[in-house]
């Protein structure tokens, strides 16, 4: 595993509270769905202050959805200042891959934080897995539908009749179709290779539009996109979800986690450069220059239109509800759920407050 | 001495049911197994779900499944019919000296080892995606077996017979067609059986790279949408529903090898003495 | 040396016909799984110490009987008994069984050295000492100089030869034999005829000896059984009137162009 | 007659070049005709870059890709090494009796046709990500032609050297090791070839589903990489390595094989008459 | 019957020596990839029609000299011509040379009769007839009832039979023959030594023959050729003075045992 190399501008570790033992871990919204995970009636006493940490030195492990890039570099900010350090936590960030899939890990134990998307979580919890989404990365996914500009997508009903590839019943492809009618477009696999994409002019590939875009630029491409989320369909980009049994056992790991993660995202949004050179220790093959402009890319999307520290990682009901009623809509849920339990709000609240 | 030889007038049915009896007998204690261990040990099911859950999920989906399974199939046999036919002439080629051999194998090791997603948009392009860009990744897949096994058994030629042939004056069809070829059977069977299997996990791997979607994706993009949503359960009756169309046709194959050797090759036929 | 004796007599240790015979083959019937009757009713006795050879039609069965004696297959009806037991355990209890058999069933992978000391071996015997034995077995066949040679650079006749090594380095107690010398020369099948006779003599063998050429057989034998074509039976035994040890010059003898005469017309006959 | 054997006393070094050129001869063309018919037919770079592209990308990456090369050859032949060790004893079980054979085939053939995406999370939870699995999934990809090819050679052995061995008492043991396995050598070996280069794809495969990226992340994870940012160039000479780590593996068992056989199988020797 | 006559004048159509012999050896050199020498300046010629034996020790290159007559491989020095051409041309361009190897060589995946047949199939003549010669050369061998058996369903003997009805289906011109009746017992030997005599003398055959059997080579042949031990030369050659056609009686005759005791003395001697 990638050491994580002290970081040069760690600072002594802020003075903290002692941590308070903590003393009613049965608060925990997945145990007591009665409990609001509203941010209002978030944080209860005992775990809710934003400088709850382990009491000593506990090794934990995030497991990302891909190589280090960009859209992980709060995690790698967090990791290279040293907050997850001063949190008492000794991280290892684990990069992901093209069939690596964080459910399993974090469901098995093997990992303690993952990244998937939105509805990657509910889709868990359907099938009985009992993760919970702890901060979103990104408030407006990044997913879209990068097209050629020679052959321009003006919208989401200018599918029909385009060769779309997409990854198989990505519920967001379900959700145009039902939407758009898009019964004339031709669905035909994802499998990551862009030089289809670049040799076929008329081909609609799925993307991060922070990612591919930038990158078939850079090979000569004129390409466009449709962002999905301008869609209606939004479901939290990145989010990081651990077990319930982890939040109702250890609350004060996981409030630490995610208080230095804040923190982590933060700094990177801030300053993006440093970074980026470190995350290139990890993915060695790593363009730099991609990587600084899929930062800037994705800054806005972090927390919604436009960068706003103050929104950076919030999950709220009404996002789950809104997410959970489409995925309903086009079958990929089979029955309600009680999005409550798929998410717990109280450490992001408690650590955007702090 | 004791033994005697079993009468040869046993019932026909009988005989076939103490045949079939090992595997089954095999099968069942493999999936009581498999069923009785998942569940003490408490593995979750997302992790391996047991037969009973996978047998629920096939019956649940046998429609979608048989179709996929179809187009499966369809795609894995006419890619192994490709391979079966390219790769032979190419053993054919190769097998006429050791030189053509060593300049040619190289370029056999570079199909075999290339990763198919370098040149899987090269498929899509020129053969367009769906089927045929399926068909020509499970031909690839599936292709070295049968160069290779064919290739040794082509050159391994009992050398009497060869001079026998010599003498009478055969001429290279005759000498391919009557000698070397059934001579080589043994390795050629052996070389198709293992491609019958690769040829089902090509058309997979093909599916999930150049395939199309809904149902006319066959089992990859079953695979992939099952993994995808989760659903483990339905995922492993898709990949057992792959291991059994592979099943069948290493079946399907091992009878013409049987069929072709019973009369003379060791391993296919019982000593009495 | 024209003496005629009883065969049983050559051997003072070997107690003769009437203790149990070495090996009893009683009613046997051998039937191929593609139906082929190969031996039927077949009978006979061998006691220790003898030297029996079997005549008979090409594809009478007598290799078959061979195997049979050996213990390599099944029998369908009728017994066959090697020193009282069934011939596949006598074989492993006693390890004392050598087979030349129809083809070289050479090693090709192998030297004629490494081929000939395979059953000794097997045995697990020590190198140096299954070496020597393995040497001094191809020097009687006449093959030393090419104990480096694999087979397949060897001819048709050698090749049988390091087979007959093989067998006479495993220095077994019983030795069946088909047709061993059926592709050397007159001069080394003579020689190699003294030679084996000389040898068992010495090691006091039994052996069961299939062969076509007459003379061969009644030259080496103390006894020549005839068989009929298939299904094989033994139609007759000719006991050799000639006493051993046999020189060469037994060749020259009326008694021996007798019973040569006499096999050749019960073959005819057969 | 005429035609008189050339002088075994040619000079070694002569020889060998002379034994080297052919192939290097067929490599030189192929890649002047690739260069020259993907320049006159513009195909573009992104679907197939020229040889002088990957060359240049392959100089520019040299560091990465010789680290990506050695960590992919270490999963590959500790996979292949795995396969050649279960393959064989696999095969010694089946070769016992056509009823173990029968009952035991299927199995072999779930584990080649399973999709390892469907036991990947298994994988990776048991075993945990990176080389572990990796080696793990070459070793899953490249057993079963080892399996297949030494069972046929197994069960193949010559029916008079099995008498010959009976006859003298020779142990279970000794038949396996001084007969069988001997006599199935051929097809042992072809079996090798075919899975050596499978246990490249799998390790490729491997660090595609399992692998971690960055510090010690295979070709895999370069060919990815690639792919997501287009580099074509790049991703075919990551590509090339791989087929050419794959001809290296060959070329060795190959090496290995006629080293075993050149005294005795036809395939191994050069008849004069 | 017992009139002494040269042999080329058995068969009248044959120009005898003064002609250019069907097969020329001259001085030849084989030297095997080993290093082996297994023939060494051997000199001889065949005329057509005649019968040749060729005896001599085991290894001493018989079976070589059989395969470079036939052209199935290089020589080291000397030449060979077979009807004035290399042997390779003349068997390729007449289509008319057989062969009955060392070993039965049969098709393990044919049944006999597929073995038969094969050079008549070769050939490419219609199915119906070649099963016809097929058939005629298998009862000839006396295998007709296992005609639908496999190779391995057959013994020794009968493997080596199959092996020479194939070069009798063959209808050679040039027959080679590799101790074809080694396997086969006294009697079927001497009943298809006669039934060769008889299609030869009818078909005007050149025969080259091997054999160990040296009564056999003097029944058979107007000409043994006797070679000396590795490297092989022709180190004597014994006219037969016997006339053709010989029916068994001439075993009986003194010259026939006169010749016979001449060429294993010059055997014994080589
Ligand atoms: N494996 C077999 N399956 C069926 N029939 C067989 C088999 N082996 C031998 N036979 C038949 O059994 C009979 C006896 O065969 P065997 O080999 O014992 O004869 P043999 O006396 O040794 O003949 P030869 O002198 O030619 O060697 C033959 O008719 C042969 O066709
Ligand atoms: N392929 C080979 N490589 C090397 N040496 C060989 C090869 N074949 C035969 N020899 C050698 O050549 C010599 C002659 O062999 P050949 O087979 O011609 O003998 P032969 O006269 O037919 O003997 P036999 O009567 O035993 O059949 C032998 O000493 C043999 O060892
Ligand atoms: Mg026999
Ligand atoms: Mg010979």
């Amino acid at each position: 595993q990638p050491a994580a190399p002290p970081a040069p501008t760690a600072v002594p570790a802020k003075p903290t509270e002692a941590p308070k033992p903590a003393a009613s871990p049965a608060a925990s919204p997945a145990a007591s769905p009665a409990a609001s995970p509203s941010p209002a009636a978030a944080a209860p006493a005992a775990q809710g202050t934003a400088a709850a940490k382990p009491s000593s030195m506990t090794e934990v492990s995030q497991v990302m959805n891909w190589f280090a890039q960009a859209a992980h570099g709060g995690l790698f900010a967090a990791l290279k200042n040293g907050d997850y350090e001063r949190a008492n936590l000794k991280m290892t960030n684990e990069q992901g891959g093209p069939q690596i899939s964080a459910i399993p890990l974090v469901a098995s134990g093997k990992h303690a934080f993952g990244m998937m998307q939105g509805d990657q979580l509910l889709l868990a919890r359907q099938e009985g897995i009992p993760l919970v989404g702890v901060f979103a990365i990104f408030q407006t996914n990044p997913q879209g539908l990068m097209f050629h500009m020679s052959n321009p997508v003006k919208d989401f009903a200018d599918l029909n009749g385009r060769k779309v590839y997409v990854s198989p019943t990505a519920t967001y492809w379900l959700y145009l179709v039902k939407k758009f009618n898009l019964d004339k477009a031709e669905q035909l696999a994802y499998n990551g290779q862009l030089a289809t994409f670049l040799a076929d002019k008329t081909a609609v590939f799925q993307c991060y539009v922070s990612s591919e875009p930038p990158a078939a630029k850079k090979q000569g491409a004129e390409v466009g996109y449709l962002l999905n989320a301008d869609s209606g369909y939004n479901p939290y980009g990145n989010i990081m979800a651990t077990t319930e049994q982890m939040v109702k056992e250890k609350p004060e790991l996981v409030q630490a986690y995610v208080t230095a993660s804040l923190a982590g995202w933060k700094s990177f949004a801030d300053k993006p450069e440093p970074i980026i050179s470190f995350v290139k220790e990890y993915n060695k093959d790593y363009d730099v220059e991609l990587g600084l402009v899929a930062a800037e890319i994705e800054k806005p999307l972090l927390t919604g239109k436009s960068w706003d520290p103050k929104m950076m990682g919030l999950i709220n009901e009404q996002r789950f509800k809104e997410l959970h009623d489409q995925m309903r809509e086009v079958g990929v849920l089979k029955q309600d759920q009680d999005v409550k339990k798929a998410f717990d709000a109280r450490f992001i609240d408690a650590a955007q407050k702090a | 001495m004791g033994t005697t030889t079993r009468p040869a007038t046993r019932n026909g049915l009988v005989e076939w049911l103490w045949r079939a009896a090992p595997p089954v007998g095999a099968f069942v204690v493999f999936v009581a197994l498999w069923q009785v261990v998942v569940t003490l040990l408490r593995v979750p099911h997302y992790l391996l779900p047991t037969p009973s859950l996978i047998v629920g999920a096939w019956v649940d989906r046998i429609d979608i499944l048989l179709v996929a399974l179809s187009s499966t199939f369809l795609s894995a046999l006419c890619g192994f019919g490709l391979s079966i036919v390219v790769g032979m002439a190419v053993a054919l080629v190769m097998s006429q000296s050791k030189l053509l051999e060593r300049s040619l194998y190289p370029y056999a090791i570079l199909l075999q080892t290339i990763p198919i997603v370098a040149i899987a948009p090269l498929i899509v392009i020129w053969v367009g995606a769906g089927m045929p860009a399926v068909v020509i990744i499970a031909f690839l897949i599936s292709l070295f077996p049968i160069i290779t096994n064919t290739t040794t058994g082509l050159t391994s030629t009992d050398h009497n017979l060869v001079s026998m042939f010599e003498l009478y004056n055969a001429s290279w069809w005759q000498r391919m067609a009557k000698l070397r070829l059934p001579f080589a059977l043994p390795y050629v069977m052996t070389g198709l059986r293992i491609s019958s299997g690769l040829a089902v996990i090509g058309a997979i791997v093909g599916e999930f790279i150049a395939g199309i979607g809904g149902l006319r994706g066959g089992l990859g993009y079953v695979i992939v949408s099952a993994a995808n949503r989760l659903e483990m359960a339905y995922l492993f009756a898709a990949a057992l529903t792959s291991s059994l169309l592979g099943i069948i046709i290493f079946i399907g194959v091992s009878l013409v090898s049987a069929r072709f050797l019973r009369h003379w090759h060791e391993s296919a036929i019982q000593r009495d003495m | 040396m024209a003496v005629v004796e009883s065969p049983q007599t050559r051997t003072p240790s070997t107690p003769g016909p009437t203790s149990a015979p070495l090996i009893l083959v009683d009613r046997v019937q051998k039937t191929y799984a593609n139906g082929t009757v190969a031996l039927e009713d077949l009978s006979f006795e061998v006691y220790e110490g003898q030297f029996v050879s079997l005549v008979g039609p090409s594809g009478c069965g007598k290799s078959t009987l061979l195997r049979v004696i050996a213990g390599l297959g099944p029998i369908s009806a009728g017994e066959v008994l090697v020193e009282g037991l069934s011939p596949k355990r006598a074989r492993q209890e006693r390890a004392d069984t050598a087979f030349v058999f129809q083809d070289a069933t050479l090693l090709p992978w192998r030297n004629v050295l490494g081929n000939v000391d395979l059953p000794l071996e097997l045995r697990g015997q020590p190198p140096r000492e299954r070496r020597g034995a393995a040497m001094q077995a191809l020097e009687t066949v006449g093959l030393a100089e090419v104990a480096r040679a694999y087979p397949r650079e060897l001819s048709g006749g050698m090749r049988m030869r390091v087979s007959l090594a093989r067998a006479l380095a495993a220095h077994p107690r019983l030795l069946l034999m088909d047709e061993p010398f059926g592709s050397l020369d007159e001069i080394t099948r003579q020689r190699l005829n003294g030679e084996l006779l000389r040898i068992c003599a010495l090691a006091g063998w039994t052996v069961v000896f299939v062969t076509h050429n007459v003379f061969e057989a009644v030259f080496l034998s103390s006894r020549v059984l005839v068989m009929s074509r298939r299904p094989g039976r033994v139609v007759a035994e000719v006991p050799v009137e000639l006493a051993y040890p046999r020189l060469p010059e037994v060749r020259t003898m009326p008694e021996y162009s007798g019973t040569v005469g006499k096999v050749i017309q019960l073959l005819g006959e057969a």
